[in-house]
C-alpha cells in the first residue's frame, strides 16, 4: 500500500514533466543567448548589458536585417561562473543558440569549454581579465581587455602624478587575480612599487579594517579592482576611515552608481575609448536612438553589446545570402572571411585571437562626471 | 599602531555582534527555539530604518518603525509558526526548518522589494576622525560601543529585577522550570522574543551606516549570531556577550596575519574547536551528552 | 524537448543521490548535517583532480573521491560523537564555511572561484560519456546502485542500530551498540557515496568551482529532503524532483518578471519548509502529523 | 517467595566505596553492597536518593568520583555502557526511552543485535534471533502488536515493551527502574508473574521500586538508599520493620 502511495508519487513528478516544457522557436526565427547577471549584487550590469543588446535588436528588426524576427534569450548568470554554465547548458542544449553574449570574467571562462564543445560562438563585452584572450576560437571579445587598461594607467600616474607607491585592492576570483599579475609586470616596467596587495573575498562588505592596513602601508595610490556594489562600499569605507590617496579603478567602476557616490570625486579609472562623434551612420544612430529610449549617455558598455548584436546579425545576413545555415562554425568562418566590420565607433576588425582593439582612455572624474585627460592608443 | 586601529575596529564590530548574538541566546536559552530566522529580523529592522530614512521621515521615526518591525515579526513568527509546531513537541530540527524556510523567505522578499544589492544609509556619522597619529574612529564606532552597552546595562537591570526578567534568567538555566514556574510558558515566550527582537534593532541599523545592507546579509548575522552563543554558552547572557565581543575582535585582528578572505573561517574554526573541545562554552552548563 | 527533459534527468538523478545519502544519516541516524555539500564538492575535486592530472577512466576517480570523501567526513564525525542536536548543526555549519574558504583558496587543486575548466569526460571503461543521452544512463545507474545499498543498510541490523541511536542515543547504548563507531561508520559511507554525485556532476558540466558546494546547496539538499519526507525511502527523491522542476514551472509562467524568478523560486521553497513543517512534518511521502495517528 | 538464604548466594557483583557527586551535592556516598546471583534485590529509598545514580554509575552511563565496581569478579570501572550490556548487565529506563519511531518487533530485534559494523548474520544465527524476539513478544502480550509503532502503544504495553527488549536478550544481570509504577493490578500480576519466571530461569535483578506491595511481593532482599547513603541492605522483613527506616521512607525525618 504504502509502496503504492510512493511509486504514485514519482509517476506524478514524472508526468509533470511533460507539461513543462518552454515553446520553441520557429525555423526562421534568430535567437540568441546572453548570460547576464540579472540578479544578485552586480544585477547593475545586467540592466546596463540589456540596453545595449535590446536596442541592436530593435534596429535588426527594424531593418529587416534577416529572414525572421530577432530575440535574445536571456539567462541570468548572477555574475557567476556555476549559474552560468546552468544557463549555457540550457542554452546550448534546449534553445539551441549559435551565438551567445557573455559578461564577466569567471562566467566566461566557465562557459567558454561549452562553447568549443558544441561549436557556439560566446562573445563577452563586458569581462576584462587578460585571460579571456585565450579562450579559443569560438571565444570572441569586443572590449579591450584590462591589461591594456593597467598598461595605460600606470604609466600616467607615475608620470603625470609622481605616484610611486601602490596598494592594491583586488577581488578574489579570476578577473582580481589577472590584476594583480598584471599590475605587478607593470609596475616593475614603470618604475613604481607595489607595496601591499590584500584580496576580498566576492561577498565581503566591511573594508574597516582593510582601509587600517592601506594606511599601515603608506602608499601614494590604491587601486581597487573589483565591480559593481562592492567597489562602491570599498571606496566609500576606504573614504570614511581615513585613507585620502589618489583611489584608482578601471573600467567597471565608471558605472551610474559608482558615479552618484561622492565619495568617487577624484578617482582615476581608464576605459575603453569611443568616438562617439563618429560621423559613420551606424554610431549616429546609436547615439540619437540610445538617448531617446533610455534618457541617458551611452556607455561603452552598450556600445559593446550592442556592436555585439548587431555583429551577429552582419554575420547571419551574410550567411543567409549564400543560403548557408546559421551554426556557430559558420559564423566563425564568416567573420574570419569578412575581416572588417561597421559597428559603433567605426570600422573595427579583429585581431587573430578573437579580440577587438580599441585605444584607452585615462579618466578622472570631476563633479560626478568622467573627464577624459589622456588617450593612449596601443593598435598604432 | 595598525593593531590599536584594528582592535578598535573590532570592537565596533564585536558590539554589534554581541547584540544579536545575545537576543538570539535570549529567546534560544529561555525557550529552547532554535531561531534561526533571528537573521531575518535583522534584515526587516535595517531594511525598515533605511526605507524610512531614504523616505525623509528621519532617524527616530526609522528607529521606531524598525523596532516595531522587528518586534511584530519575532511575536508572528513564534504565535504563527513557533507555537502551533510546539504544540505537536516537534523536535529542535522541525522548529529549525522551518525557521530557515521563514529566514529564506524574508530574505527574498526584501530582495524583491528593495533590490538585491548593496544600500547604504547616508551619514556623516561613519566619517572618521583621527585621534591620533594615524588611529581613525568613526562617531559610529563611538555610537556602537554605546548602544551596546547601553543596552546590556539595561538587558542586565531587567534580567536581574524584574519578575519576568528572573523568570527568563531561571529559564535559561533550567529549561524544565518552564512546567513549575507558575507564570504561563506563551507569556514568557512572548517576552523572549520581544526583547531578542529588540536587540538586534541598533545593531541592525548602525550596519546600515557602516557596511552597507543586503537581503543575503541576514545569513551571515545569524551564523555570527550562532557561533557567539555556543561559545559563550547556551544559557549564558554574559557569555554570549563575552563571546560576540571576542569574535568581533577575532575577525579583525586576523587581518593582521591573513587575507581578508579568511576571516570568516577564523570566526567558525573558533566555533567548530569550541564544539568539539568545550560544548558547554565559555560560561555555559555542560552540553556534552 | 528530448534534451531539456535529459538534461533535467540529469540533474535530478544527481540531486537524488545527494539527496539520498543525506537522507541516509539524516533520517536515519539523525545527524543533521548542514554540511553536506562539503562532500559533494569533495569527491568533484578529487575526481576531477584524478581526471584531469592522471586518469579519467571511473574506475579511478570514483574509488579516489569515495576515499577522499570517506576520509574527510571523519571530520564530521568528530562534532557528531560529541553533541547532538542544535550543536551538532552548529558545528556542521561551521565546518561548511569552512570548507568554502579552503575551496576557494586553495586554487592549484580547486581553481578558487574561477573553478577548474574543462574537465574531461567519464571514462566508462575506454567509452567516453559526455552525450546526454549516454550521461543520464551513468547516472541514473549509480543513482539505482546506491538506493539499493542504502535501502541493503537500513534494513539490516545496522540500520536498526542507527534508528534506535536517532530515537534515543542512551537507550541504544544501553542495548550494546556501540554509537560513537555506528555514527563514524555512517557519516562515512554517506560522505563517499556524496562524493560519487560529485565526480558525476563535475564530468557532467565540464566545469565546477566553490559556487556549487556553498551553504546554499547544503540547505537545497536538506530541503528536498525535508520536503520529500525524512526517513522515507522515495522522499528524497520525490524532493529533488520537485525542488529542480520548480524553476521550469516559473519559468513556464511569462507573467512573472525573469529576474525575479530565483527569488520566487527560493520563496517557494522556503514557504513549502516552514508549510509542512508546520502541518506535516514528515514531508510529502512521509506520514502524517502525529496527533492525527492517535499520541498517548 | 522462596526467600533461600540469602547469604550463600554467589555474588554476581561487588559495589565498593562508590561515590558521585554533582556540583556540592553527594548523588551517591560511599556506597558498599553486593549483587548476588538468582535473586531480587530491591533498591528503595525516597527520591533523590541515588538509585537511579547508582544504575548509571554500575553501567558506565555516568563516571564514578571513586569506589569500585567487580562483575563476575572482574574490575568494571571504565566500561562503556555498550560494553557493561555486552558483558550481560542491561537496564531499563523510568522514562522508558523506548525507540518510538520503530516498531515494536524492531525495539526487539535491536536490543538483541549488538554488532556496530554492518556484517550480514548466518542463517542459524537469524533463526535464533528470531526465536528469542517471538518468545518476547508472547511473554510480554505483543505479538499482535509488533507492527506497531513503539510510540503509538498504550502505556502499560510501552512498559511491557521495555521488560520485552532485556527479556530477549542474554543478559544475566538486569537493572528495572522502577518498571512496574503506574500499571493497573492487572497488568503489575502479570509483570510480577514475567519476573518470577525469569529468575527461575537464572536471571539476577535489581530493581528500584517504590509500590510496598511489590517491594514484599518479590524481593528476595532490599536495599535502602537515603541521600545518597545506603542505611540499610538485608532481609526484607528487617528493613521493613525497622521504625526509623520506616519514617524516613515515609517522609517522617526526624
Amino acid at each position: 500500500m504504502k509502496k503504492m502511495k510512493n511509486l504514485f508519487a514519482i509517476f506524478s513528478v514524472i508526468s509533470c514533466l511533460g507539461i513543462l516544457i518552454p515553446g520553441y522557436a520557429s525555423a526562421e526565427d534568430h535567437t540568441i543567448g546572453a548570460l547576464f547577471p540579472l540578479s544578485g549584487p552586480n544585477a547593475t550590469y545586467g540592466d546596463i548589458f540589456m540596453s545595449g543588446s535590446d536596442l541592436a535588436v530593435d534596429h535588426i528588426n527594424a531593418d529587416k536585417m534577416l529572414s525572421g524576427p530577432m530575440s535574445i534569450a536571456y539567462e541570468d548568470s548572477q555574475g557567476l561562473p556555476q549559474p552560468a554554465v546552468v544557463g549555457m547548458t540550457k542554452l546550448v542544449n534546449v534553445t539551441g543558440v549559435p551565438y551567445v553574449l557573455s559578461a564577466f570574467t569567471g562566467v566566461s571562462k566557465a562557459i567558454s569549454t561549452l562553447g568549443t564543445r558544441n561549436k557556439v560562438v560566446a562573445v563577452n563585452g563586458g569581462g576584462v581579465g587578460p585571460d579571456l584572450a585565450a579562450l579559443g576560437e569560438y571565444f570572441w571579445n569586443v572590449i579591450p581587455l584590462v591589461n591594456l587598461e593597467v598598461r595605460a594607467v600606470m604609466p600616467y600616474l607615475v608620470k603625470e602624478k609622481g605616484i610611486k607607491r601602490v596598494v592594491l585592492i583586488y577581488i578574489d576570483d579570476p578577473f582580481g587575480n589577472a590584476i594583480l599579475e598584471e599590475l605587478e609586470a607593470t609596475l616593475k616596467d614603470t618604475g613604481g612599487e607595489l607595496v601591499e596587495t590584500m584580496s576580498v573575498p566576492t561577498t565581503a562588505q566591511q573594508f574597516s579594517g582593510i582601509a587600517a592596513k592601506v594606511r599601515a602601508a603608506k602608499p601614494d595610490a590604491v587601486y581597487i579592482a573589483s565591480y559593481g556594489a562592492q567597489q562602491i562600499q570599498i571606496v566609500k569605507q576606504l573614504r570614511d576611515n581615513g585613507v585620502d590617496q589618489q583611489l584608482v579603478s578601471y573600467s567597471g567602476y565608471l558605472v551610474p552608481d559608482a558615479l552618484a557616490l561622492p565619495e568617487t570625486e577624484g578617482i582615476i579609472a581608464t576605459g575603453q575609448s569611443v568616438n562617439y562623434n563618429s560621423e559613420d551612420p551606424v554610431t549616429k544612430r546609436f547615439v540619437t536612438d540610445y538617448t531617446a529610449k533610455y534618457d541617458r549617455a551611452p556607455t561603452a558598455y552598450n556600445v559593446n553589446y550592442y556592436n555585439a548584436t548587431l555583429l551577429y546579425a552582419i554575420l547571419a545576413q551574410a550567411l543567409e545570402a549564400e543560403g548557408k545555415e546559421v551554426t556557430g562554425a559558420n559564423l566563425l568562418a564568416k567573420r574570419q572571411e569578412m575581416g572588417s566590420f561597421d559597428l559603433v565607433g567605426g570600422t573595427v576588425s579583429f585581431e587573430s585571437n578573437g579580440t577587438l582593439l580599441s585605444p584607452i582612455q585615462v579618466k578622472i572624474v570631476k563633479n560626478g562626471k568622467a573627464e577624459v585627460v589622456d588617450t593612449i592608443d596601443f593598435g598604432k | 599602531m595598525l593593531a590599536l586601529q584594528l582592535t578598535i575596529t573590532g570592537l565596533q564590530t564585536g558590539a554589534l555582534y554581541a547584540l544579536t548574538a545575545v537576543g538570539f541566546s535570549l529567546i534560544f536559552g529561555s525557550t529552547r527555539i532554535f531561531h534561526f530566522a533571528h537573521g531575518a529580523t535583522f534584515i526587516i529592522a535595517a531594511y525598515l530604518f533605511y526605507f524610512v530614512n531614504v523616505s525623509g521621515y528621519g532617524m527616530i521615526l526609522g528607529a521606531i518603525a524598525a523596532t516595531a518591525g522587528a518586534i511584530i515579526f519575532g511575536l508572528l513568527l513564534n504565535r504563527f509558526v513557533y507555537v502551533p509546531i510546539q504544540r505537536d513537541e516537534g523536535s529542535f530540527f522541525t522548529i529549525f526548518v522551518a525557521s530557515f524556510g521563514i529566514g529564506i523567505v524574508v530574505q527574498n522578499v526584501i530582495g524583491m522589494v528593495f533590490g538585491r544589492g548593496f544600500v547604504t544609509v547616508q551619514t556623516p556619522l561613519s566619517f572618521s576622525v583621527e585621534i591620533m597619529e594615524g588611529l581613525y574612529v568613526s562617531p559610529l564606532a563611538w555610537i556602537s560601543m554605546l548602544c551596546a552597552a547601553i543596552s546590556f546595562s539595561l538587558l542586565w537591570y531587567f534580567l536581574k529585577y524584574s519578575q519576568m526578567g528572573k523568570a527568563l534568567r531561571a529559564l535559561s538555566d533550567n529549561p524544565e522550570l518552564v512546567r513549575v514556574f507558575g507564570m504561563n510558558p506563551r507569556f514568557i515566550s512572548a517576552c523572549a522574543f520581544t526583547i531578542g527582537s529588540i536587540l538586534v534593532v541598533p545593531a541592525a541599523i548602525i550596519s546600515g551606516a557602516t557596511s552597507g545592507l543586503n537581503p543575503a546579509m541576514g545569513h551571515h548575522v545569524m551564523l555570527i549570531s550562532l557561533a557567539a552563543t555556543i561559545v559563550g554558552g547556551i544559557g549564558s547572557v554574559a557569555g554570549t556577550l563575552m563571546a560576540g565581543l571576542a569574535l568581533g575582535l577575532a575577525e579583525s585582528l586576523a587581518l593582521l596575519y591573513v587575507d581578508s578572505q579568511w576571516t570568516e573561517a577564523v570566526t567558525f574554526a573558533i566555533l567548530f574547536l569550541f564544539i568539539i573541545v568545550r560544548p558547554s562554552g565559555l560560561l555555559g552548563r555542560s552540553a556534552a551528552h | 524537448m528530448e534534451a531539456y527533459l535529459l538534461n533535467l534527468g540529469i540533474l535530478i538523478s544527481i540531486y537524488s543521490i545527494l539527496g539520498v545519502t543525506l537522507n541516509f544519516i539524516m533520517g536515519y541516524a539523525g545527524i543533521y548535517s548542514l554540511a553536506h555539500a562539503v562532500f559533494f564538492g569533495v569527491g568533484a575535486y578529487a575526481g576531477t583532480f584524478m581526471a584531469m592530472h592522471y586518469n579519467a577512466s571511473i574506475f579511478v576517480t570514483l574509488p579516489v573521491a569515495m576515499a577522499a570523501g570517506a576520509f574527510l567526513s571523519l571530520i564530521l564525525a568528530l562534532p557528531a560523537l560529541r553533541v547532538r542536536g542544535e550543536y551538532f548543526v552548529a558545528a556542521s555549519l561551521g565546518l561548511q564555511v569552512l570548507a568554502v574558504t579552503i575551496f576557494s583558496e586553495w586554487k592549484s587543486v580547486t581553481g578558487g572561484i574561477g573553478g577548474l575548466i574543462g574537465i574531461p569526460p567519464l571514462d566508462v571503461a575506454g567509452f567516453e560519456v559526455f552525450k546526454p543521452s549516454q550521461f543520464i544512463f551513468v547516472t541514473v545507474g549509480a543513482l539505482i546502485i546506491i538506493l539499493f545499498i542504502i535501502n541493503r543498510l537500513v534494513h539490516s541490523s545496522f540500520g536498526r542500530s542507527l534508528r534506535a541511536i536517532r530515537d534515543s542515543e542512551s537507550a541504544a547504548a544501553a542495548f550494546g551498540k556501540n554509537v560513537p563507531l555506528i555514527k563514524t561508520i555512517s557519516v562515512v559511507i554517506s560522505s563517499a557515496l556524496t562524493a560519487v554525485a560529485g565526480v558525476l556532476y563535475a564530468s557532467y558540466l565540464s566545469f565546477i568551482n566553490v559556487e556549487s558546494f556553498k551553504l546554499d546547496t547544503s540547505v537545497l539538499i536538506m530541503a528536498m529532503v525535508i520536503i520529500g519526507g525524512t526517513g522515507t525511502q522515495s522522499g528524497p527523491i520525490v524532493g529533488a524532483a520537485l525542488l529542480l522542476l520548480l524553476p521550469s514551472l516559473i519559468s513556464y509562467m511569462d507573467f512573472l518578471p525573469q529576474t525575479e524568478i530565483g527569488s520566487i523560486q527560493q520563496i517557494i521553497y522556503g514557504l513549502g519548509m516552514a508549510l509542512l513543517m508546520i502541518y506535516r512534518p514528515g514531508g510529502i511521502v512521509g506520514r502524517k502529523k502525529q496527533s492525527e495517528t492517535g499520541k498517548e | 517467595m522462596v526467600a533461600s538464604s540469602a547469604d550463600t548466594q554467589d555474588v554476581l557483583m561487588e559495589i565498593r566505596n562508590v561515590d558521585k557527586a554533582f556540583g556540592g551535592v553527594k548523588a551517591v556516598d560511599n556506597v558498599s553492597m553486593d549483587l548476588r546471583a538468582g535473586i531480587i534485590t530491591t533498591l528503595v529509598g525516597p527520591n533523590g536518593a541515588g538509585k537511579t545514580t547508582l544504575f548509571n554509575l554500575i553501567t558506565g552511563e555516568l563516571s564514578k568520583d571513586s569506589g569500585s565496581i567487580k562483575w563476575l569478579g572482574n574490575p568494571i570501572n571504565k566500561i562503556k555502557p555498550f560494553q557493561a550490556s555486552r558483558a550481560g548487565i542491561l537496564r531499563t529506563f523510568q522514562d522508558l526511552r523506548l525507540f518510538n519511531e520503530m516498531s515494536v518487533e524492531d525495539n526487539i530485534l535491536t536490543s538483541v543485535e549488538n554488532n556496530s559494523v554492518p556484517i550480514p548474520l548466518t542463517k542459524s544465527q537469524r533463526t535464533a534471533r528470531r526465536e528469542k524476539v517471538e518468545h518476547a513478544l508472547n511473554r510480554a502480550g505483543l505479538f499482535s502488536k509488533r507492527k506497531v509503532r513503539a510510540k503509538d502503544l498504550a502505556y502499560a504495553e510501552r512498559k511491557f515493551l521495555s521488560m520485552a527488549r532485556v527479556m530477549a536478550t542474554d543478559a544475566r544481570l538486569w537493572l528495572l527502574d522502577e518498571p512496574a509504577s503506574g500499571l493497573d493490578p492487572n497488568s503489575y500480576e502479570k509483570f510480577l508473574e514475567i519476573l518470577r519466571d525469569e529468575v527461575k530461569q537464572g536471571v539476577t535483578v535489581c530493581i528500584i521500586e517504590h509500590n510496598l506491595d511489590i517491594v514484599i511481593g518479590i524481593s528476595d532482599r532490599i536495599a535502602f538508599l537515603d541521600r545518597g547513603k545506603l542505611l540499610a541492605d538485608g532481609e526484607p522483613q528487617s528493613i521493613l520493620d525497622d521504625p526509623e527506616l520506616r519514617a524516613i521512607y515515609f517522609g517522617e525525618r526526624t
